[in-house]
């Protein structure tokens, strides 16, 4: 990889060994290929209103037109109209579309990828109904293709392909299960042969939040539940929905649902983590390539069936809460009342932030933002809108149901010093099982 | 043959005849792409798509009240000169008239005097629009050839018909035959510019509600 | 005929007062919309004027244009128009025929060399050397090309000499063209309408005589006196189109109660004539008044301007096919669009998994 | 000259912008002696404003008939100086309709070519009155 800057002084990473041409070609094949009727139509209807951007974390707290949403689609947009929309052959014929130049897809890595999060909160602001996050998503693809997407998302790639996870080899992942079985005292299972849940992991829990993966088996055993963790299938997070990498998430998306039909698991329990819930639960049939047999649920989701059937407990806190919701789980994937029922199950009184719900606003690290370092300055800005909203309201504790939202808000609140504790909702959970 | 025998003739059945053209070529080139529906199972108790898509059509109507801070002049104004022009274009009995003799319905009117203040509000909402497109750092990033273009067709009828309602500048006949020269060019570029959202708007919308509605999110 | 006597000398044989003069004057202003305070001026300069040699002659007409003047003249103010003029040629009120007549048309232009006034009515047949309408052994565009040579104006009256009319309408048979279409080098003034108000032609014959010169014009040629307001304007059903009350046919409520007939087709928004104010029939009437919608009688090509109920804002007929074939291609043209579009999607994925897989 | 204080104000836009014009008129005509005119028959005048003028204007001391290329009227109003001028063509159609501004209206004044002409006339009948041929001379001639 070759750290690069633009003209204009915009940092942008290079991947591989390709003229020109071809890198401008490949992107272009690969935008080509996501224009479908509804990114098509999206992609038509923008009326330039503007509305986007006071839905976008990133411009709000910068104020920079740059981070207007529909501008980060840009070259997309172009590519589109040059190569599929109804309009194109006449557009290429005229020259009225030129082709998109490289310089140009340099100068938008940064949009595309730094200063997106792909929270889709713009989406609920455009009148034109235009799912912004989506079509930004779709253009990392061509983008990935071509080579240009940030240094650390390229390296999480390498590593995934790897070792089947961005954070451990796969021969290692038994080995980790069991430490964390000995270190938090809960019976493990992993790689059974048979079990009705495969519960799958993600990467954080291998590294920083273990505690995750004991506590998630606390409550199975508790429960009485036939399931396992499996080394062939665990990693939930897939960095190929983020990094625009298909083949990778194709492949990703494969091994977890594979894994489940192997070993015959009705349910697959993904783990706190947004993005991971968007690939399983609702993009798994497209790269599978058709139905999916099991059932594919979220770990909150899993919390609620727990708490609401009465399977488990809960000891009372006495306390209040914010919940920070996050994007991919809540706004985009619709668990947003869930979360809610297990926090009142534990007592707790929820104070809602001023956005909260499917309008909450974003940690600003999702969608790879937070592993791209080069994304800390206005991502540290991003999460001042957040710490206003968690200070004023006031409540004793902050609680939030995905990975890498907890760990965005805890580099954050380090980064301004602040004293707040995020905390997993899981472990809530887990931590107060009533006897 | 004078101008206003140009405009109502040749003129209107060019426009109307690439509107025609234009419309159906760019709904069909974009609807007739791949749908790509292969899905993962709805949620549990989700609507249907046909009523996740009219949700969708109804709920953009409206903005989130979160986004009002910012959006505000965009969403009133925005309100003002769609009703504006909703109202003048749909309500003035001359235009009604005109759409009787082409598709053959018809509804009653509102006054002219009603329809002459309308008017005067939209022409100035309209002005507000392209001034606030033309200050506002974020609008002038986003816009395009397009969104002027587009403004200008919008803009030229309501003035042409305002001025020829008011009998300024030139005699009747010619700021009549202006007015409807005007309308032909708005339906000439009508589907090669943003106008176009005005069928596109029910398809996205449409799109992404079924998208959400499947999801059991809030759009 | 001819007169070296003043008009003000022929009132007095005829025991016309100046105070008829007086009187004229004042309605001469008032239709020429002239300060009303001139009139007395123009009274004073009518007395001392000549009596203007007219020459008139009809082409392609029905003789309305004659009715409308005639007709509307009873013995008193407005005969006042023979006085001022000394009618030489008229083939419908001149006593004599044949030879005679044309010899009167003859001594009338020798006579009055470059003074005289033609009035056309009709309009003239260009097509197979102009065959259509002759007489006295000439077509009818030879009779205005000699007669007009020595003219000091002509006036059209009446919508085919001033625009064509109605024999002009498609297909026009005979080439029918205006007397403006011919006549290049002389002043043409054009009182059209289907016929002519006749206020609008004695004031205008008037106002030649009283001041030697042109009445001012629109850019059709039209006195702006008479031609100056559209019929809508000055319409007393004006008030009900402001309000949107319009009658929806001619035998509905809206009818009756006297609404705005703009729905049944009336031309009165893109019609210049005084038909609102100076009324016909004595002022008795109009046609908006008397029920119809006004048909643009005095606008070029009314006749062709789609049907007289269609209302103005209206395309004009014959949208469909061209509608349909517009529609046909762009169905054509989206399909092929998003086929082209397909094939380049599919190629592409083949080329990159054809790479991925070598 | 009659002043009648009870006069309603004309209600009609018209009729009231005609009352300020004529004010105005004959202010300037009681200044400099300027006479003025105002045509009516130019104005979009409903009967309903027609009539509201009139009431407005009232009735003056004089009132005469014409009778000349057909009938004329005109009346005084009660503003002395202001005439109500209607000239008729046959059929008692309104040809020309004007308030004066003016001392008399020119038309009442007896034209000098008309006075010269009348004399002329008076003469010639006179002296066919100062030679006496008899009638029954006169029958023979």
């Amino acid at each position: 990889m070759t750290a690069k800057t633009t003209t204009a002084g915009v940092a942008y990473d290079v991947h591989g060994d390709m003229s020109e041409t071809d890198r401008r070609d490949a992107a272009m094949k690969g935008f080509v290929r996501e224009f479908g009727a509804i990114a098509a139509a999206h992609m038509e209807s923008c009326v330039r209103c503007g509305m986007c951007a006071n839905a976008c974390h990133f411009y709000v707290a910068t104020g920079e037109p740059a981070y207007t949403p529909i501008n980060k689609l840009r070259p997309f947009e172009q590519a589109y109209h040059r190569h599929a929309g109804p309009f194109a052959p006449i557009y290429r014929m005229l020259g009225i579309v030129p082709s998109v130049t490289v310089e140009k897809l340099e100068e938008w890595q940064r949009l595309i990828f730094d200063a997106c999060t792909l929270c889709g909160r713009c989406t609920l602001a455009c009148p034109m109904g235009i799912d912004i996050a989506e079509l930004i998503k779709e253009a990392r693809h061509g983008m990935y293709k071509a080579g240009l997407i940030p240094e650390r998302l390229q390296l999480m790639d390498r590593t995934t392909k790897a070792w089947g996870s961005p954070a451990t080899p796969a021969e290692d992942f038994a080995d980790i299960i069991n430490e964390a079985g000995e270190e938090f005292g809960v019976t493990m299972n992993v790689d059974l042969p048979k079990a009705d849940y495969l519960v799958t992991v993600a990467p954080a829990e291998l590294s920083e939040h273990t505690k995750a993966l004991a506590d998630v088996a606390k409550i199975m055993n508790r429960m009485g539940l036939s399931w396992t963790y499996h080394s062939e299938g665990f990693e939930a997070s897939n960095i190929g929905y983020l990094n625009g990498d298909t083949e990778l998430q194709e492949k990703m998306t494969r091994r977890i649902i594979d894994t489940a039909i192997k070993i015959g698991a009705k349910t697959l329990v993904l783990p706190e983590c947004g993005h991971a819930y968007g690939a399983a639960r609702w993009e798994a049939a497209r790269w599978y390539g058709g139905d999916i047999p099991v059932r594919v649920i979220h770990m909150t989701e899993f919390l609620q069936e727990a708490v609401n059937s009465g399977k488990i407990k809960l000891n009372k806190i006495d306390a209040t809460a914010s919940f920070h919701d996050p994007c991919q789980l809540v706004r985009r994937g619709g668990v947003t009342k869930a979360p809610r029922d297990v926090l009142g199950k534990l007592g707790v009184t929820v104070k809602e932030l001023q956005n909260h719900g499917s309008l909450g606003v974003c940690c600003g690290g999702g969608g790879g933002v937070v592993s791209n370092v080069r994304a800390d300055p206005i991502r540290f800005k991003a999460f001042e809108l957040k710490r206003r909203e968690v200070e004023d309201a006031g409540a004793d504790r902050f609680v939030t149901a995905c990975g890498q939202c907890r760990i965005t808000l805890t580099l954050g609140a380090k980064h301004f010093n602040w004293n707040k504790k995020v905390e997993s909702l899981l472990e809530l959970v887990a931590d107060n099982l009533a006897d | 043959m004078d101008l206003l025998d140009f405009a109502r003739g040749p003129a209107l059945y060019f426009a109307l005849a690439v509107f025609a053209l234009g419309t159906l070529w760019r709904l069909l080139g974009i609807l007739l792409l791949p749908w790509g529906l292969i899905r993962s199972p709805a949620r549990e108790g989700s609507p249907s798509p046909f009523s996740s898509a009219l949700k969708g059509i109804v709920v953009k109507l409206w903005p989130h009240k979160e986004f009002m801070a910012g959006g505000f002049f965009t969403f009133i104004n925005g309100y003002i000169f769609h009703l504006g022009l909703a109202i003048v274009v749909f309500l003035f009995v001359p235009h009604i008239l005109f759409i009787k003799n082409l598709f053959g319905i018809s509804w009653p009117g509102l006054p002219s005097n009603v329809i002459y203040a309308v008017g005067v509000i939209t022409a100035v909402s309209l002005i507000a629009a392209i001034a606030n497109r033309m200050t506002s750092p974020v609008l002038r990033l986003i816009s395009r050839v397009d969104d002027y273009i587009s403004w200008v067709m919008t803009f030229l009828p309501v003035l042409t018909g305002l001025l020829a309602v008011s009998h300024l500048g030139a005699r009747y006949e010619t700021l009549i035959a202006l007015h409807i020269l005007s309308v032909a060019a708005f339906f000439v570029w009508f589907p090669f510019g943003k106008l176009m959202h005005a069928f596109l708007f029910v398809f996205s919308r449409a799109m992404t509600g079924v998208r959400f509605g499947h999801r059991g999110a809030q759009l | 005929m001819s007169d070296r006597q003043t008009v003000g000398d022929i009132l007095a044989q005829r025991g016309v007062s100046r105070r008829a003069i007086l009187k004229y004057a004042a309605w001469l202003a008032s239709a020429m919309a002239l300060p009303p305070s001139a009139s007395k001026a123009i009274a004073q300069s009518l007395a001392a004027a000549r009596r203007q040699s007219v020459v008139w002659l009809s082409f392609q007409e029905c003789t309305g244009c004659t009715e409308s003047l005639t007709r509307s003249f009873s013995p008193s103010l407005e005969e006042m128009i023979f006085n001022l003029i000394s009618l030489d040629y008229h083939e419908t009120l001149m006593a004599v025929s044949g030879h005679a007549a044309e010899e009167a048309r003859l001594k009338a232009m020798e006579e009055n060399k470059g003074k005289y006034v033609v009035v056309v009515d009709g309009s003239v047949p260009l097509k197979d050397d102009g065959v259509y309408s002759a007489n006295a052994g000439k077509t009818n565009l030879q009779t205005l090309q000699e007669t007009a040579k020595d003219a000091l104006a002509i006036i059209s009256v009446g919508t085919c000499a001033a625009y064509g009319g109605i024999p002009g309408a498609r297909p026009n048979p005979t080439g029918a063209v205006s007397v403006g279409e011919i006549i290049k080098d002389k002043p043409v003034i054009n009182i059209p309408g289907c016929p002519p108000i006749a206020e609008a032609i004695a004031g205008t014959v008037a106002y030649l005589v009283t001041f030697g010169k042109v009445p001012d014009l629109d850019h059709l040629g039209r006195p702006k006196a008479f031609f100056g307001d559209t019929i809508h304007d000055r319409c007393y059903r004006r008030p009900f189109y402001d309000k949107g009350l319009f009658a929806k046919s001619f035998d509905d409520e809206g009818a009756r109660n006297g609404w705005c007939l703009y729905e049944v087709g009336c031309k009165g928004p893109v019609t210049y004539n005084a038909c609102a104010t100076l009324k016909w029939n004595g002022g008795v009437s109009f046609p908006i008044q008397s029920g119809h919608g006004c048909i643009g009688c005095s606008e070029p090509h009314f006749w062709d301007k789609g049907s007289f109920y269609q209302p103005l804002s209206t395309a004009m007929p014959g949208m469909g096919a061209g509608i349909a074939a517009g529609a046909a291609a762009g169905v054509a043209l989206g399909a092929g669009a998003a086929w082209l579009a397909r094939r380049r999607q599919v190629a592409y994925s083949q080329q990159t998994s054809k790479k991925e897989g070598a | 000259m009659e002043t009648d204080g009870q006069a309603t104000a004309p209600g009609s836009a018209l009729a009231l912008i005609l009352v300020r014009e004529i004010g105005q008129a004959l202010a300037a005509f009681a200044e400099s002696g300027e006479p003025a005119a105002i045509d009516l028959r130019g104005l979009p005048m409903s009967d309903a404003d027609r009539e509201e003028l009139l009431a407005w204007l009232g009735d003056g001391e004089i009132a005469a008939t014409l009778a000349v290329a057909g009938r004329s009227e005109i009346r005084e109003t009660r503003f002395t100086g202001v005439w109500w001028v209607r000239h008729f063509g046959t059929d008692d159609r309104i040809a020309a309709e004007r308030i004066e501004i003016a001392s008399v209206p020119d038309i009442l004044i007896a034209d000098m070519a008309d006075v010269t002409a009348a004399a002329a006339r008076f003469d010639d009948e006179l002296a066919e009155l100062s030679i006496p041929p008899s009638m029954e001379e006169a029958e023979h001639v």
